[in-house]
C-alpha cells in the first residue's frame, strides 16, 4: 500500500468524522472543531493528489500543496472569526444555542437605530 | 521492507484516533486539547507527503495559533454545562447522520482509489516556468505562490484583513479603539515568562530565516510569518507585550502592508513585464522577496490580532 | 511549450474592476474613521464605469474577454473571463451597492471630526468587499480562485448580519457562518477531486476534459452541495430568515439582492460552464424539485410572518427557489434552453432589484414607524406614500406581474416548461406566484386602510427615492430588449445557435 | 394603417398613460387626475374610424408591442370610451375623489381601454392586468368588513384568472412556430398545437372568471354591491367585457373544433339561466344587475361556443355588438340606481317607463338596442335547441329585470350619495342614450331594416311580454323566491380557502423542524449523495 493511499484512507476518515460532529455536536465550538477536521481532511486529498502528481523532477506537483497553505491559512481566519462570535454571544447572553427557536422573542421586532 | 510503512500506519491510526477523541470527548477543553495535538501529528503526516512547506504551515498556523485560539476560547467558555447549547441530538438521529457521513466518507475513498493513473499535474508546467516568471525561485510552492496565482495569495490576504475587521466588530461599541483583553493571565506563571524570554527572540530570527531562505528551500512568509506571530502571542501570554489598541495606525498599516504591496506590484506589472502580476525576468528574485518581506509583516501581525479578539474596554 | 496568452483586448478592466474594491478595502482600513466612507462611497461612480465598461466591450466584442493574470495562461496560470452574464451581473451589482451604499450614510455616517465608530468602519469596508468577492466571482476562470472569492464573500456578508450587536443577531451570524463553512469545505473537496481527476481548476480547459465518471460526479455533488448550502436553497435555508431580517436594512439588501446570488452564479458556472458535456437531466431535476419546495414553503411561511422584514426574508427564500428552476429548463443543448437560460438570468437580475428595493423599503418603514409588524401598519401608505409605492411596485415584480422583469422571468419558465414538455414546473411558477400576491396583499392591504398613524420621524426624501429606483429598475428590465437577451447568450456553451 | 387612425390608436393608449405619468409629480396630480375624463378620447375617435374600416395592425417600434384595430374592438372601444368619458366627467365634476380612488381609476380605464386594441400577448397581458387589479382600489379600501371581504375575494379571482392566462398565453408562444407574438399568428398556430385543448382550457377557465361563469360567478355580486355606483357602472359595463374581448381574440374561431363549441356553448347556458335564477332570489338592485351580467355574459360564451363549433369567424362581430349593448344598458342600469334613489320620490309615470325599457332592452324588447343586440346573436343561435335555449334566457331575463325595476323602490342606502348629481340630472339622456346609441352602430353590422320586419319585432316581443307577465303574475300570487346569499357557491369557495388557510401551521411546523442544524446538516448530505447517484446511475 502506497502513502498516498494510507493518507487517502485517513483523509476520508477526517471527512467522515468531522461531518459526523458539525452535524450533531450541539456546541458551536465543538462544531468549529469538527469544521477544521473536516478542512484537514480535504486539504490531505489534495497533498494525495499533490503527491501522485510528481513529475519532471519534482516530487509532488506544487500547484495543490500552494492552495493546501493557502486553504490552511483562510480556515484559520474562519475559526477566528467564529471563535470571536462564540466568545461575545456567551458574554452578551451567557448561551452559545444555535437553536433557531431559541431565538425567537415575544418583542415587537422593534428596528433598533 | 522498511520500517517506514509500519510507522506510516501507526501515525495515520494515532492521528485518527486523537480526531476521534475531539469528536467523541464529552468534555469541551479535552476536546480542543485533543484537537491541538491532532494539529501536530498532521504535521508529520504532511512530512510524510513530500510537503515540508504543508507541514510548517500546519504545525505553525493549523495546530500552534490554531492551538492558542482554541485553547483561549475554551477556558474563557469555561465548563460548558450540559445542554448549554442546547439537547444532545437522540439515537436515530446519530445513527442516521452518521450512517450518511459514512457514506460520504467511503464514497470519497473509492473515489480517491480510482484517481487516474498517472495522475495529470501541473509539475512540467511548473518546471518549465521556472525559467520565466518564477525566475530564480528554487522552491516551487513559494514560485505558485507569488508568482503563477499570485492572484489567490493576494485575495487571501485580503480575507485576512476582513477576518480581522471582522473579529474587531463583534466587540461592543463603547470599547471601540481600545485594546483587545489580555492573552494572558494577570499573573504570568513563571516558566511561561521565561520561556518568552528564551524563546521568543529565538523563534523570531527563526522565522526570519525560514522566510529568506523560503525562496529555495522550504519555507517562506506564510511560515516564517507564522512563526513570528506565535513569538509575538508568546510575549502577549507572559504579559511581556500587550495587544495593541485596534485604532494604532501603525497596526493598521502593518496589517495593510503585504497586500497593499502585492496589489501595487501587480498593478504596475504592465509598466513592468507587460501584464497585471507579471515580474520582468531580471528582477523577479528581488522583487518577490520585496512583496514577501512585507507580506511576512502582515501575517505577523494579522494572526496575533485575530487571536487576541475584539477590543474590550476594560484593562483587565 | 506554454500556451499562448489568451488575453483579449479590454482583459485589462476585468482586473481593475477586482483591485479597486480591494484598493479601497485597504485604504478604508487605513485611513479610517470618516474616510471609510469617502473611499468607500467616492469609488462607486469609478466600480461603475468598469462594470459598464466591460458591459460594453462584451456586447461589442460578441465573445468573452479574457484577461491572463500574469501573462500566464491556464493551466498554471489563472485566467479572468467576462461573458455576457457576467457582464450584466456586473452592472446589476455596481447599481445595487451603489444605492445601498448612498442609503446606508444615514445610518452609517461618521460625522466630521467624530470618532471613528465599529459600525461604520464594518459597514463600509465590507460592502467594498461584498463589491470585491463578486467581481471576482462573476469574471473569475479558475475553481480555486473562486473559493477564495467565496470565502471573502462569507466574510464580508457575517459581520454585516451581526453588525448591530444584539444576541440574536449575534447567533445568526454565528449560525450563518458555520453552514457557510459547512458550504465552502463541501465545494473545497470537489475542487480537489477535480484537480486530482484532470490536473486543472481552468473551467474551458475542465469543459474540455470532463467525462461521465463517478469523480466528477463525486467532485460535482459535493460543490453543488456546498454552494446550495451558501445560497440558502431550501431545505439548506435554516440561516437566512434571521440573517436577512436582522440585519440592517442596507445589509439586507445586499444579502439578499447580491450575496446569495453569488453563490448561485457559481452554481450556474459549474453546471453549464464546466460540465456542459454531461447529461445532467437527473441532477437538474433533483434540483427542480428542491425549487419547487423551496417556492411553495417559502412563500406559504412568508405569508404566515408578523413582522414586514421576516416576510421578505421568507420570500428571499421562495424566489431563490426560482432561481434554481434554470436547472431543469436550460440543461441541454435544445431551443428551449435557450429561454430557460434567459429565464433564469432575469429572474436573478429581477429578483435582485425588487428584494434590494423592499428591504430598503421595509428599513425606511421600520425607521418611521419604530416597528416593522405588518398588523400594525393601518393607515401608513397614506403617511408614507413613496414608501409603499416601492413596496408595491417591487411587489409586482415578485408577483410576476406586467410589465416587470419578474414576469419576464415567469413567462419565459413557463414558455421553456411548456416547450420542453415539463409542464411539472408550470406548478411553482403559477402557484408561487399566486402566493406571493398573497403576501404582498397582506403587507398592502392594512396600509392602505384608514387608520391614525404617528410618524417617528419622516424617512428622507432622497432614501425614498433610492429604494424607488431600485424598484423602477426591476420595473424597466420587462421592457428588455432582444438585444439583452442576446447578450446574455454570448459566452454560454452549448447555445442552441452553435450546435446547428 | 391610415397615418390617422394609427396616431388615434397609440394615442388612446398613450393619454391614460401620460396622465399617469403626470401623477409622479406631487403637484400636477389632482390636475391631471381631474381631466383623466378627456383621456378616452382618442379612445373615442380610432373607435368610431375603425368602426368600419378593415382590420388593420400598428407595430409599436422599440418596445415590441403591437396595437390592432378590427370592427370588434373597434365598437367595444368606442363604446368604452364613450362610457368612461361620461362616469368620469360626472364623478370629477362633483368633487375631486380622493387620489387613491383617482389612480385606481385612471389605472383601470387605461387597461379597459388598452384590452380591445392590444395586438400582441404580451401587451395584452399587460392590459388585461391593468384592467383587473386596480381595480380593487375603487371599492376595497374601507374598514368595511363585508366591503373587504369582496376585495379580498375579488383580488383572488383576478389573480387566478392571471396566473391562469399566464400559462395559457406561455404555452400559445411556445407553440408559435416564427418566434411571433402577435394575437393573430398564435391563433393561427393553436389548432395545431400540441398542446391545444390545454390551452383552450385555459383560456376559457381564465376569461370565463372575469365574465363570471359558473362555478366563476360569485366574486361579482360582491364586488358590484360593494362597489360605489359609478364604479359598478364602469366595472359592470367596460371592465367585464375584457373578458368578452378576451374570449373573442383567443379563441380560433376559424375553425371548428366541435366538442369544444358545445362544451363552451353549453356552459354558457347553464350560466345564463343560473345567473336569472340565483338573480330572482336577490333584493339588493345592485347585486341583482350583478346577477344579470352573469346571464349576459352567459350568452356571450354560449353564442361563442356556437361560433366555435361551426368554424364561423364572423361571430366575433356579432358578439362584440351584444357585448357593447351590454356595456351601455348595464352601466345606465346602475346609475339608474342611483339616480332614482336621489330623487326619492315614489317611481312612477314616465321615469318608470325609461326604466323599465332600458332595463328590458336587456331582453331584447323591440326598438332598442336589445333588439339588435338580439338580432345579432341570433345568428348563433340557429340550431334548434341553441335557439330555444336563447329564447329562454330572453324570458328570463325580462323576468329578472321586471324583479329589478320593482325592487328600484329600495336601494341600497348609499346609493344616493354615491351617484354624481350630474347623473341625476342627465339621468334622462344617459338612458336614452344607452336605448338608442347602438342603433347608430349597428350599421357597420347589419342591417338595420332587419329589427323592424314585424316578424322580427313580434318574435322580440313575445318573449319578453311573457317574462314581464311571469313576473307580474307571481307578484300577484305573494310568491317569494328562497333567499340565497349573495355570490352563492363562494361560500364553497371560501371554505375551501379556509381548509387550505389550516395547512400553514404544517408548514411552519416543517420549516421549523428543518431549520434545526441537524436536520439542515443531514438535508446537506442527502442531497450530495442523491446528486452523485443521479449522476452515477443516470
Amino acid at each position: 500500500m502506497s502513502p498516498w493511499v494510507l493518507a487517502g484512507l485517513v483523509g476520508a476518515a477526517l471527512v467522515g468524522l468531522g461531518l459526523y460532529g458539525l452535524i450533531l455536536h450541539p456546541h458551536p465550538l465543538r462544531k468549529l472543531l469538527a469544521f477544521n477536521l473536516i478542512g484537514s481532511g480535504v486539504f490531505l486529498v489534495f497533498g494525495i493528489v499533490a503527491r501522485r502528481g510528481a513529475a519532471a523532477g519534482f516530487s509532488f506537483d506544487p500547484i495543490p500543496q500552494a492552495m493546501v497553505i493557502t486553504g490552511i491559512v483562510v480556515a484559520f481566519a474562519a475559526s477566528a472569526l467564529a471563535v470571536a462570535l462564540i466568545l461575545r454571544l456567551h458574554a452578551e447572553s451567557g448561551r452559545v444555542t444555535l437553536d433557531p427557536e431559541a431565538w425567537t422573542k415575544p418583542d415587537d421586532g422593534a428596528a433598533k437605530s | 521492507m522498511s520500517v517506514l510503512p509500519f510507522l506510516d500506519v501507526a501515525l495515520a491510526l494515532l492521528v485518527v484516533g486523537l480526531a476521534v477523541w475531539t469528536i467523541a470527548a464529552r468534555d469541551l477543553f479535552a476536546s480542543v486539547v485533543g484537537y491541538v495535538a491532532y494539529g501536530l501529528l498532521l504535521a508529520l503526516v504532511w512530512v510524510r507527503l513530500y510537503a515540508p512547506d504543508v507541514a510548517l504551515t500546519e504545525a505553525a498556523v493549523g495546530s500552534g495559533v490554531t492551538g492558542v485560539l482554541l485553547i483561549t476560547a475554551g477556558k474563557r467558555l469555561g465548563a460548558a454545562r450540559a445542554g448549554e447549547a442546547g439537547p444532545s441530538p437522540g439515537l436515530a438521529l446519530k445513527l442516521f447522520a452518521g450512517a450518511l457521513a459514512l457514506l460520504v466518507a467511503g464514497a470519497l475513498v473509492a473515489i480517491i482509489l480510482i484517481l487516474p493513473d498517472p495522475a495529470p499535474s501541473l509539475a512540467p508546467q511548473a518546471a518549465a516556468a521556472a525559467d520565466g516568471p518564477g525566475a530564480g525561485l528554487g522552491n516551487p510552492i513559494t514560485a505558485v505562490l507569488i508568482s503563477y496565482r499570485s492572484f489567490d495569495t493576494m485575495l487571501e490576504k485580503v480575507v485576512l484583513i476582513l477576518a480581522v475587521l471582522g473579529v474587531w466588530s463583534v466587540g461592543a461599541d463603547k470599547a471601540w479603539g481600545a485594546a483587545p483583553a489580555p492573552l494572558g493571565r494577570r499573573n504570568p506563571y513563571g516558566a511561561t515568562v521565561f520561556l518568552a524570554q528564551m524563546l521568543a527572540p529565538v523563534g523570531a530570527v527563526i522565522g526570519v530565516h525560514i522566510f529568506w531562505v523560503g525562496a529555495d528551500a522550504p519555507g517562506g512568509a506564510f511560515q516564517g510569518g507564522a512563526l513570528l506571530a506565535a513569538m509575538w502571542m508568546i510575549a502577549m501570554m507572559a504579559r511581556i507585550t500587550e495587544p495593541p489598541r485596534v485604532d494604532a495606525r501603525w497596526l493598521r498599516l502593518a496589517l495593510v502592508a503585504g497586500p497593499a504591496v502585492f496589489l501595487i506590484a501587480g498593478l504596475a506589472g504592465p509598466l513592468m513585464a507587460g501584464s497585471f502580476f507579471a515580474f520582468p525576468h531580471a528582477f523577479a528574485k528581488p522583487i518577490i522577496l520585496f512583496i514577501e518581506a512585507f507580506m511576512l509583516l502582515s501575517i505577523a501581525v494579522a494572526l496575533p490580532a485575530l487571536v487576541a479578539g475584539p477590543p474590550n474596554g476594560r484593562s483587565e | 511549450m506554454m500556451p499562448p496568452d489568451p488575453t483579449t483586448p479590454g482583459g485589462a478592466l476585468l482586473v481593475l474592476a477586482i483591485l479597486l474594491p480591494c484598493a479601497g478595502i485597504i485604504l478604508s482600513f487605513v485611513l479610517g474613521g470618516r474616510n471609510a466612507e469617502r473611499v468607500a462611497l467616492g469609488l462607486t461612480p469609478f466600480g461603475f464605469a468598469l462594470a459598464c465598461a466591460i458591459a460594453f466591450h462584451v456586447a461589442s466584442a460578441g465573445k468573452p474577454i479574457v484577461y491572463a493574470l500574469g501573462g500566464l495562461a491556464p493551466p498554471l496560470g489563472i485566467a479572468l473571463r467576462a461573458d455576457g452574464v457576467s457582464a450584466v451581473m456586473l452592472v446589476a451589482a455596481a447599481v445595487i451597492l451603489t444605492a445601498a451604499g448612498f442609503y446606508a450614510r444615514a445610518k452609517f455616517a461618521t460625522p466630521e471630526g467624530g470618532p471613528e465608530s465599529r459600525s461604520a468602519l464594518t459597514f463600509w469596508i465590507m460592502l467594498q468587499a461584498i463589491w470585491a468577492a463578486l467581481t471576482i466571482i462573476f469574471v473569475g476562470g479558475d475553481l480555486f480562485n473562486l473559493y477564495v472569492a467565496l470565502e471573502l464573500l462569507t466574510f464580508a456578508a457575517v459581520p454585516l448580519v451581526c453588525i448591530d450587536g444584539r444576541p440574536e443577531t449575534l447567533a445568526a451570524a454565528l449560525r450563518y457562518l458555520l453552514f457557510a463553512l459547512f458550504g465552502s469545505i463541501s465545494y473545497l473537496l470537489g475542487v480537489a477531486l477535480f484537480y486530482g481527476a484532470y490536473g486543472t481548476l481552468d473551467i474551458p480547459l475542465l469543459a474540455q476534459r470532463v467525462q461521465s465518471t463517478p469523480i466528477v460526479w463525486l467532485a460535482a455533488a459535493l460543490m453543488t452541495g456546498g454552494l446550495l448550502a451558501k445560497t440558502a436553497l431550501f431545505p439548506l435555508h435554516l440561516w437566512l430568515p434571521p440573517a436577512h431580517a436582522n440585519a440592517p436594512a442596507a445589509a439586507s439588501a445586499v444579502l439578499s439582492g447580491l450575496v446569495v446570488k453569488g453563490s448561485f452564479f457559481l452554481t450556474l458556472r459549474l453546471w453549464f460552464y464546466v460540465l456542459p458535456a454531461l447529461s445532467a437531466a437527473g441532477a437538474a431535476n433533483i434540483l427542480g424539485a428542491l425549487a419547487l419546495a423551496a417556492i411553495i414553503t417559502g412563500s406559504v411561511l412568508a405569508l404566515r410572518q408578523a413582522r414586514l422584514k421576516l416576510l421578505i426574508a421568507y420570500s428571499t427564500v421562495a424566489q431563490i427557489g426560482y432561481l434554481f428552476l434554470v436547472f431543469p429548463l436550460a440543461t441541454g443543448a435544445h431551443v428551449w434552453s435557450g429561454i430557460g437560460w434567459s429565464a433564469g438570468v432575469m429572474q436573478i437580475l429581477a429578483h435582485a432589484f425588487a428584494k434590494a428595493a423592499m428591504f430598503l423599503s421595509a428599513g425606511l418603514l421600520a425607521e418611521a414607524l419604530g416597528h416593522d409588524q405588518i398588523a400594525r401598519f393601518a393607515g401608513a401608505a397614506r403617511a408614507l406614500p413613496m414608501t409603499f409605492l416601492t413596496l408595491g411596485l417591487g411587489g409586482l415584480s415578485l408577483m410576476g406581474l406586467p410589465p416587470s422583469g419578474g414576469f419576464s422571468a415567469k413567462w419565459l419558465m413557463l414558455q421553456a416548461s411548456v416547450a420542453s414538455g415539463q409542464w411539472v414546473w408550470t406548478l411553482p411558477v403559477l402557484a408561487g406566484g399566486l402566493l406571493a400576491a398573497g403576501y404582498v396583499y397582506r403587507i398592502l392591504t392594512p396600509a392602505l386602510s384608514e387608520g391614525d398613524i404617528m410618524l417617528k420621524a419622516p424617512p428622507k426624501r432622497s432614501r425614498e427615492a433610492i429604494a424607488l429606483g431600485l424598484a423602477l429598475i426591476a420595473l424597466a428590465l420587462g421592457f428588455a430588449p432582444q438585444g439583452f437577451f442576446d447578450l446574455l447568450e454570448i459566452g454560454r456553451p452549448l447555445a442552441a445557435g452553435t450546435l446547428q | 394603417m391610415s397615418h390617422l387612425s394609427s396616431t388615434l390608436l397609440v394615442a388612446s393608449l398613450a393619454a391614460p398613460l401620460a396622465l399617469l405619468a403626470a401623477c409622479f409629480v406631487k403637484n400636477w396630480r389632482p390636475r391631471a387626475l381631474a381631466l383623466q375624463w378627456l383621456a378616452p378620447a382618442p379612445g373615442l375617435a380610432a373607435g368610431l374610424l375603425g368602426l368600419t374600416a378593415a382590420p388593420a395592425s400598428f407595430d409599436l417600434p422599440g418596445l415590441g408591442f403591437t396595437l390592432r384595430l378590427d370592427p370588434p374592438g373597434a365598437l367595444l372601444l368606442a363604446a368604452a370610451s364613450l362610457l368612461w368619458i361620461v362616469v368620469t366627467a360626472a364623478v370629477w365634476r362633483e368633487r375631486a375623489p380622493d387620489e387613491r380612488f383617482g389612480l385606481s381609476w385612471l389605472l383601470t380605464m387605461a387597461g379597459s381601454l388598452g384590452v380591445f386594441i392590444a395586438g400582441d400577448l404580451v401587451s395584452f397581458y399587460l392590459v388585461y392586468a391593468l384592467v383587473s387589479i386596480p381595480a380593487y382600489g375603487l371599492f376595497a379600501f374601507s374598514d368595511d368588513a363585508e366591503k373587504k371581504r369582496a376585495g379580498a375575494i375579488y383580488m383572488a379571482f383576478a389573480i387566478l384568472g392571471e396566473a391562469l392566462l399566464l400559462l395559457a398565453f406561455a404555452a400559445l408562444a411556445a407553440g408559435e412556430p416564427h418566434g411571433s407574438s402577435r394575437i393573430a399568428d398564435m391563433m393561427a398556430a393553436l389548432p395545431a398545437s400540441p398542446w391545444r385543448d390545454a390551452i383552450l382550457a385555459l383560456i376559457v377557465a381564465g376569461f370565463g372568471m372575469k365574465m363570471g361563469l359558473i362555478p366563476f360567478n360569485g366574486w361579482m355580486p360582491l364586488n358590484y354591491a360593494a362597489a360605489p355606483i359609478p364604479a359598478a357602472a364602469v366595472l359592470s359595463g367596460a371592465g367585464v367585457k375584457a373578458g368578452v374581448i378576451g374570449l373573442i381574440r383567443f379563441l380560433p374561431l376559424g375553425v371548428p373544433l366541435q366538442g369544444w363549441g358545445e362544451a363552451l356553448a353549453a356552459l354558457g347556458f347553464l350560466t345564463a339561466i343560473y345567473g336569472v335564477l340565483l338573480g330572482l332570489t336577490q333584493q339588493n338592485p345592485k347585486t341583482i344587475l350583478a346577477y344579470s351580467s352573469i346571464s349576459q355574459m352567459g350568452v356571450i360564451a354560449a353564442a361563442l361556443g356556437m361560433a366555435l363549433g361551426a368554424g364561423d369567424i364572423s361571430a366575433s362581430g356579432d358578439v362584440a355588438f351584444y357585448a357593447a349593448n351590454h356595456l351601455l344598458v348595464k352601466a345606465a342600469l346602475f346609475l339608474t340606481i342611483g339616480a332614482l334613489a336621489m330623487r326619492g320620490a315614489p317611481l312612477g309615470g314616465w321615469t318608470l317607463a325609461l326604466a323599465a325599457t332600458l332595463a328590458l332592452s336587456l331582453a331584447g324588447l323591440p326598438f332598442t338596442g336589445g333588439a339588435l343586440a338580439k338580432l345579432a346573436s341570433k345568428a348563433q343561435f340557429v340550431s334548434g335547441w341553441a335557439a330555444s335555449l336563447a329564447t329562454l334566457s330572453s324570458i328570463g331575463t325580462a323576468l329578472l329585470m321586471t324583479h329589478f325595476v320593482a325592487r328600484l323602490d329600495a336601494p341600497p342606502p348609499d346609493a344616493a350619495r354615491e351617484c354624481p348629481s350630474a347623473l341625476v340630472r342627465f339621468w334622462p339622456a344617459v338612458a336614452l342614450g344607452a336605448i338608442l346609441l347602438p342603433w347608430l352602430f349597428f350599421p357597420a353590422f347589419g342591417y338595420v331594416s332587419k329589427a323592424l320586419e314585424i316578424a322580427k319585432i313580434w318574435e322580440g316581443l313575445w318573449p319578453v311580454l311573457l317574462g314581464v307577465g311571469l313576473a307580474l303574475g307571481l307578484r300577484r300570487l305573494g310568491w317569494t323566491a328562497p333567499r340565497v346569499p349573495a355570490g352563492d357557491s363562494i361560500v364553497l369557495f371560501e371554505g375551501a380557502f379556509t381548509r387550505l388557510l389550516a395547512l400553514g401551521p404544517g408548514f411552519e411546523t416543517l420549516d421549523a423542524r428543518l431549520r434545526q442544524w441537524p436536520a439542515a446538516g443531514v438535508s446537506l448530505l442527502l442531497i450530495v449523495l442523491a446528486l452523485l447517484a443521479a449522476g452515477v446511475l443516470g
